[in-house]
């Protein structure tokens, strides 16, 4: 087990990041856990508004007022040469010097709008010079020749004169790859990616995403990306979290996820998509009802309103613990518990 | 992906709603806003105080105590006296309001008559008392004030007298209605002017708006005061005091239309591509139904809120002018000028109420900003 | 952007045609003209009317000739000449009157630009950053006091308290020693010394209107997606702050200049008048109600011709920020 | 295609010919006309009674502008759009405007893609949807009421709901609410517009099951367009590929998936994600290089060519024609024969 705990990068415990609003509070993270492995890839899959940008933001404390981490632990194991140093992120001052040295060096991240996620004032090559000059002692001409070198890595022609490109003179995929070459820069250990191929079309999404395989394997840098679509988990993960309003519902690795799911939400999510190569006009099984709002989660389970194996008055009242299943896996869902196993 | 609402009822949650959560469902656009702008603390005061002005303007001839041209030797420049309500005589105390009359004090050295207050002299003072007559409205002959002296000879001058001793109560209440009836009227002309070619710039588009908009742009780059002084000053001095009235609303709307033309025109452009347009068309609905049933209704709110916002600087403007002497001239009563007697800094000296007229101002201008701005930021409740 | 300029300023040729256009439409708005008043008011007090000057003066300008004759002859003059007319009532060229209340003019306008913007931008910011907090709240409310007071009663009421209470009466750019005295350097000195109190009237609403307006674009800018990225990259807050919202905010900010200056000129005429200050305002509203047509012509067509400058230079500060202007 | 294939196949509704589309591009001014964006260039495609046709492509191939062309949103720059009408008569339709149009508005409805923007916030369900029969001077009043109950419960929707604003309600709800407005006419085509991916993955499978129980209750034909490869196939029977203004291909869903004959069809299918981890397909995935060609300015010959990694000289030169290559399946590629091409069958198995 030593070797495995060497191997953790991250480990998020029992994080709850909250939105104080006048209308009431969102539990918009309620109660994650999951572990980064070093040099793995971990996605974190789920709807909108079940908290996966979030908790991704909460990682770097850069959650926007007024949401804010309440509860829980994020877990750094920074290494240095053979000693690793545990370092809590979310008790860290969001405005810290502490913190800001992770951001961006250790950990860094890129977002799905590469259009507004990039200042349109700046050139491309100002904001990833930006980047190496702060964490990096390089001159101006050092960070400006690794800058090309790391445009030229990301696939974009030409970079000795792209570099002088403003955001909105690329296209939306060689924004992206910028985006990529501006958080890869300093070489970090991990990085987010949050829903990084949203925005783009499919033949261009495949760019990026061997693009991202191909640089995790030169760097050696573990990816956490956060998605809604299964199609990319499957193409991409070692680890999967499954989340849905604010729970991790389910975790463990992609191929038992995908092939063996525990979670009544996991497997109807999977049912509910159609796959290509599949029988045409084969009717789809659909998840009941819509995704409850945010200022009315229902109790217990969040998901027990549309949950066809929903045991009444019990998953409406219980919050499910985490339960695990064994190699690494997880689940919170009473029909795993000794008391309720028979319903199942 | 866009499916986390506020707001979801549905198919699948079988409880029922709650009985706010109804309400809001079927709220209309009006309820929306209004509920919007009731948080807005300030917009509310600002709208109470608006709606207290233009009451006030409505019942001038009521409100002020006397006629705001009486004029009387005795009192040039005479100072604001207080209105006590506690009389001490020697029969006992007597809870009645009334005012001290004033004395005259020649200064010797400085050769000036300066008043001072008489405190053997009391004029008992009424609410709605019966004084000078008038017609409420040009229809309604009544006699009735809201306040007053009992003798009608009494000198009551609340804010002080003017250089001919003239009530700067009556005439401040009077400005009022010209003063917050000239934003209205402009504003009225430049929307008439502005949605028209606004909406035709914005509904038509090609070589119309090219053209429409060019005008705004020149109008917009002639600078406004030098502009309107020259314009003001073509007003010929022997016009009626009405058709100068006209005049300058129709100066200041001049340069105001534009400014609403815009607001129109982007309004018209951002709706002719939202998708539910595009569904009305593919309904069948006409042109004109489009438009008026589809289109009008999401940026009345918003017109609405540029008009409170422009009805400001059109009473700021004709304040200027009048100030200046190119906008209305007495015996026109507005808060310019009133404010124009204020012109030189001696008879500020000797009769500081007579920038009474510039709080009003600014009073009236701060109440209409603040509701404004609650309204814009109330006029998309869907935001 | 050389070709963006060059295409800027031809189009500010039929702009600049068009207003002197309809500036000389305005001048000749009033009934009569100067001429026809002169020699009324001439005939009143019994003086001898020289009719040979007045046919002179008629046939320079083309007095009753029809309008678009007399628009000629004065626009030629003023392009082959630099020939603004002559100012009827002062009995002089126009150019001898303008040139130095414009200087003058610009002087103030410019300096309470400068000051306008270096009480607004920072209170701008800490508007937008520190929303809600008492600051903005007691900024916010100044702010719109400023806006609400028309500048010439800030005037006067300034006024009134000086004369009240220090017994000194403000107005004037210039020490009585100085008003006629030629150039120097104690002129200059003494300028600089009165020049504060009409640039702080001035300012007052314009400076609330530009809180207003930084405030407003910072907000809207604090929480896009790219301050996140800049965040994620670990740039330190108030770094952060002044290198990406503020420069992408100060875009609109500076398209607002162009209007500002001339704003701010015209203005200063009411203000000018109050405090009687030896720029244009004055002799324009005087030689408006006296319908001294070819001298407020004259600056009713400088002020605008300021106006269109201002506004190109707005423009093309604004292409020079903005990247996105820029290679269009 | 060939001639007339409406006037000999009965069972066509709606054939388009040669439609083409294009936007000027307006600079300087006096907004003078300096080029023309080519939305569409070109589309020839027919539908068939009942069935569900399915266009797919990347953002800006033109498969929005065709849709709407169709339905007579924009007015096209050349083409014939054919509808055989009820009696069998066949219209061009793009010949037609204002009032002689009005019948056809009722006959061919379309679905929208933002459930947020499609429906007027400050109108009620009631009037929303009630707004073609009443404009159509159908339904008024109680009967109008009773006409949105029903079709509001049709969708899945309470009637009682009728008299609440759309932002009552969720995203999928209101997709349910656009669905009745399209219905209410009693249509017999249906342009549905990325009906469903604006949606999140749950309810998605909800409104596609709900346009497939529609079709079948209410004998609706369908043109489906999409940019997600699984949704189209899911729900087509055919399925038609665009790219930069052009058809590439139309073939049989099964055969296009199975059998593509165009390269980017390939590249389309072959880039989407199997979301099985044991299907991993990066290996063999084809990665475009380059990007899409703009429009406004589109490559000579073929306008794939500058990508196709089977370009060959004359593809540079020639432009191809859509042309069928047997058994329905229209290829417009010169070596559509020649070449073999990779599709996807089973559950994402790539087959050779």
């Amino acid at each position: 087990m030593a070797n495995q705990d060497q191997d953790i990068l991250l480990e998020v415990k029992g994080l709850k990041t909250y939105f104080f609003l006048d209308e009431g509070t969102v539990k918009a993270v309620d109660g994650v856990d999951f572990e980064i492995r070093r040099q793995q890839t971990l996605c974190i899959v789920g709807e909108s508004g079940c908290g996966k940008s979030v908790t991704a933001r909460s990682i770097l404390q850069i959650v926007d007022p007024p949401g804010r981490i309440v509860e829980g632990e994020i877990l750094y194991h920074r290494r240095n040469g053979n000693t690793t140093e545990v370092l809590n992120l979310a008790a860290m001052d969001p405005r810290g010097q502490e913190i800001r040295a992770v951001r961006g060096k250790e950990i860094s991240m890129i977002f799905q709008e590469p259009m507004t996620s990039l200042s349109p004032v700046h050139t491309i090559g100002n904001q990833i010079m930006e980047a190496i000059l702060l964490h990096m002692p390089v001159s101006k001409n050092e960070a400006r020749d690794t800058a090309i070198d790391m445009l030229r890595r990301v696939g974009i022609p030409k970079p000795e004169s792209r570099i002088n490109d403003y955001p909105f003179q690329l296209s939306g995929g060689m924004r992206q790859r910028a985006m990529i070459a501006m958080a890869l820069v300093c070489r970090p250990s991990l990085l987010i990616a949050d829903e990084p191929t949203t925005a783009l079309d499919v033949t261009t999404q495949a760019q990026i995403l061997d693009l991202m395989l191909e640089l995790q394997e030169e760097m050696g840098m573990a990816i956490m990306l956060i998605t809604h679509d299964l199609g990319v988990v499957a193409e991409m993960a070692d680890d999967v979290v499954v989340m849905y309003l604010g729970h991790a519902v389910e975790r463990g690795d992609v191929d038992s996820i995908f092939h063996d799911p525990k979670h009544p939400y996991t497997r109807a999510l999977l049912r509910s998509i159609p796959k290509v190569g599949l029988k045409a006009r084969e009717r789809l099984d659909s998840i009941r009802g819509m995704v409850p709002d945010p200022y009315h989660r229902p109790a217990g389970c969040p998901f027990h309103t549309r949950c066809d194996e929903a045991i009444p008055g019990v998953c409406d009242r219980i919050v499910p613990p985490r339960i695990p299943l064994g190699d690494g896996r997880e689940v919170r869902c009473l029909l795993y518990t000794e008391e309720y196993a028979g319903e199942r | 992906m866009t499916e986390a609402r506020p707001l979801t009822p549905g198919i699948a949650v079988e409880e029922p709603a709650q009985e706010t959560e109804i309400n809001l469902y079927i709220a209309s656009q009006w309820q929306l806003m209004w509920w919007r702008f009731r948080r807005h603390k300030l917009a509310l005061i600002g709208g109470t105080v608006t709606l207290i002005i233009y009451l006030i303007a409505l019942f001038v001839e009521f409100l002020a105590p006397t006629d705001p041209n009486a004029y009387s030797v005795r009192y040039t420049y005479a100072p604001p006296q207080r209105l006590h309500f506690i009389d001490r005589t020697d029969k006992g105390i007597r809870i009645h309001p009334y005012v001290y009359g004033y004395k005259v004090k020649v200064d010797k050295v400085a050769l000036r008559r300066t008043f001072v207050i008489d405190k053997t002299k009391k004029y008992p003072v009424r609410f709605f008392v019966k004084g000078t007559p008038y017609k409420l409205w040009g229809l309604i002959e009544m006699k009735t004030h809201l306040i007053g002296p009992v003798d009608p000879e009494a000198p009551m001058y609340l804010l002080g007298a003017d250089r001919m001793g003239r009530d700067m109560l009556s005439r401040m209440i009077y400005g009022t209605r010209v003063s917050m009836s000239i934003g209205l009227v402009g504003v009225a002309l430049s929307l008439i002017l502005g949605i028209l070619l606004g909406g035709i710039s914005g509904y038509y588009g090609g070589s119309i708006d090219t053209l429409i908009q060019r005008i705004i742009e020149f109008l917009r780059s002639i600078p406004t005061i030098p502009l309107w002084l020259g314009l003001g000053a073509a007003l010929p001095p022997n016009w009626p005091p009405l058709r100068v009235y006209f005049g300058i609303t129709v100066i200041l709307s001049l340069i105001g239309w534009t400014g609403l033309a815009r607001v129109v025109r982007g309004r018209f452009l951002s709706l002719r591509e939202e998708d539910f347009v595009l569904a009305a068309r593919l309904d069948g609905s006409s042109e004109l139904r489009i438009i008026l049933r589809h289109m009008v209704p999401s940026f009345l709110s918003h017109i609405i809120a540029s008009i409170t916002l422009s009805i400001p600087s059109m009473i700021l403007s004709e304040t200027a002018l009048s100030f200046l002497g190119l906008g209305l001239r007495p015996p026109v009563v507005s808060w310019g000028v009133l404010l124009q007697e204020a012109q030189n800094v001696r008879s500020v000296a000797t009769a500081p109420w007579l920038l009474i007229p510039g709080i009003a101002v600014v009073v009236a201008v701060l109440a209409l900003n603040f509701l404004g701005d609650g309204l814009r930021d109330a006029a998309d409740p869907y935001a | 952007m050389l070709q963006y300029i060059a295409r800027r300023l031809l189009l500010m040729i039929p702009t600049i045609i068009a207003i002197s256009i309809v500036t000389f439409i305005i001048i000749q708005l009033p009934p009569g003209d100067y001429l026809t008043s002169l020699v009324a008011s001439m005939a009143e007090t019994g003086e001898e009317v020289d009719q040979s000057a007045l046919e002179t003066l008629k046939a320079r300008y083309g007095l009753g000739q029809p309008i678009y004759v007399q628009y000629f002859k004065w626009a030629w003059g003023i392009i082959s000449r630099g020939d603004f007319g002559q100012s009827f009532e002062w009995n002089k060229p126009v150019t001898d009157l303008i040139w130095e209340r414009l200087a003058l003019t610009f002087v103030l306008s410019l300096s309470t630009l400068l000051f306008t913007w270096i009480v607004a931008f920072p209170i701008g910011i800490y508007s937008a950053v520190k929303q809600y907090s008492l600051g903005d709240y007691v900024f916010t409310f100044l702010g719109f006091i400023g806006l609400a007071t028309p500048n010439f009663l800030l005037a006067l009421v300034l006024m009134y308290i000086s004369f009240k209470y220090f017994n000194q009466s403000v107005g004037g750019l210039f020490s009585p020693q100085f008003v006629e005295a030629p150039w120097s350097w104690a002129k200059v000195a003494d300028l600089m010394k009165h020049l504060w109190i009409p640039m702080v009237i001035l300012g007052t609403s314009g400076t609330a209107g530009l809180i207003r307006i930084m405030r407003a674009n910072l907000l809207d800018e604090l929480h896009k997606p790219y301050v996140v990225t800049a965040r994620a990259k670990g740039l330190p807050e108030r770094r952060l702050l002044l290198k990406y919202p503020v420069r992408v905010a100060l875009n609109p900010f500076v398209s607002t200049v162009g209007w500002t200056l001339p704003g701010l000129v015209s203005g200063s005429a009411i203000v000018s008048v109050v405090l009687s200050l030896p720029t244009t305002g004055p002799l324009l509203l005087r030689a408006l109600m006296s319908q001294d047509m070819y001298l407020a012509g004259s600056f009713i067509l400088m002020l605008s011709v300021l106006t269109v400058i201002g506004t190109l230079i707005s423009d093309i500060l604004l292409a020079w920020l903005d990247p996105r202007i820029r290679y269009q | 295609m060939a001639d007339d294939l409406i006037t000999r196949d009965e069972e066509v509704l709606l054939e388009v010919r040669d439609l083409k589309m294009h936007f000027p591009i307006r600079r300087g001014l006096l907004r003078r006309v300096i080029g023309y964006v080519k939305a569409v260039d070109g589309v020839n495609l027919f539908i068939r009674k009942g069935e569900t046709l399915g266009l797919v492509g990347e953002s800006g191939c033109g498969k929005t502008t065709t849709g709407r062309c169709i339905l007579r949103a924009y007015d096209p720059t050349g083409g014939q759009i054919l509808y055989r009408q009820k009696d069998g008569q066949i219209v061009d339709l793009s010949q037609l405007d204002g009032k002689a149009l009005k019948p056809y508005r009722r006959e061919i409805r379309m679905i929208f893609q933002d459930p947020y923007s499609s429906l007027n916030p400050r109108m009620t369900l009631l009037d929303i949807v009630g707004e073609p029969l009443r404009v159509n001077k159908i339904a008024s009043g109680k009967e109008l009421e009773d006409r949105v109950a029903a079709l509001l419960r049709r969708v899945g929707l309470r009637p009682e709901y009728m008299r609440r604003y759309p932002h009552a309600f969720s995203g999928g709800e209101r997709q349910r609410i656009g669905i009745a407005r399209a219905l209410a006419l009693d249509p017999r085509l249906v342009v549905a517009d990325e009906a469903v991916s604006a949606l999140d993955v749950s309810v998605r499978a909800q409104i596609l099951n709900l346009l497939q129980d529609l079709q079948q209750e209410f004998d609706l034909t369908y043109l489906f367009i999409a940019h997600d490869l699984s949704v189209v196939e899911y729900i087509s029977d055919r399925v038609a590929v665009m790219y930069v203004g052009k058809l590439v291909e139309l073939a049989d869903t099964e055969e296009l998936y199975i059998n593509p004959k165009h390269p980017y069809t390939e590249a389309l299918l072959s880039a989407v994600p199997k979301p099985d981890p044991r299907l991993r397909t990066r290996k063999h995935r084809i990665v475009l290089q380059g990007e899409v060609a703009d429009p406004a300015h589109p490559p000579s010959g073929c306008y794939f060519h500058p990508r196709c990694p089977y370009a060959r000289e004359r593809c540079a030169k020639e432009e191809p024609q859509l042309r069928d290559i047997g058994g329905g399946h229209y290829v417009a590629c010169h070596y559509a024969e020649e070449l073999s091409l990779r599709g996807v069958i089973g559950e994402g198995i790539v087959a050779q």
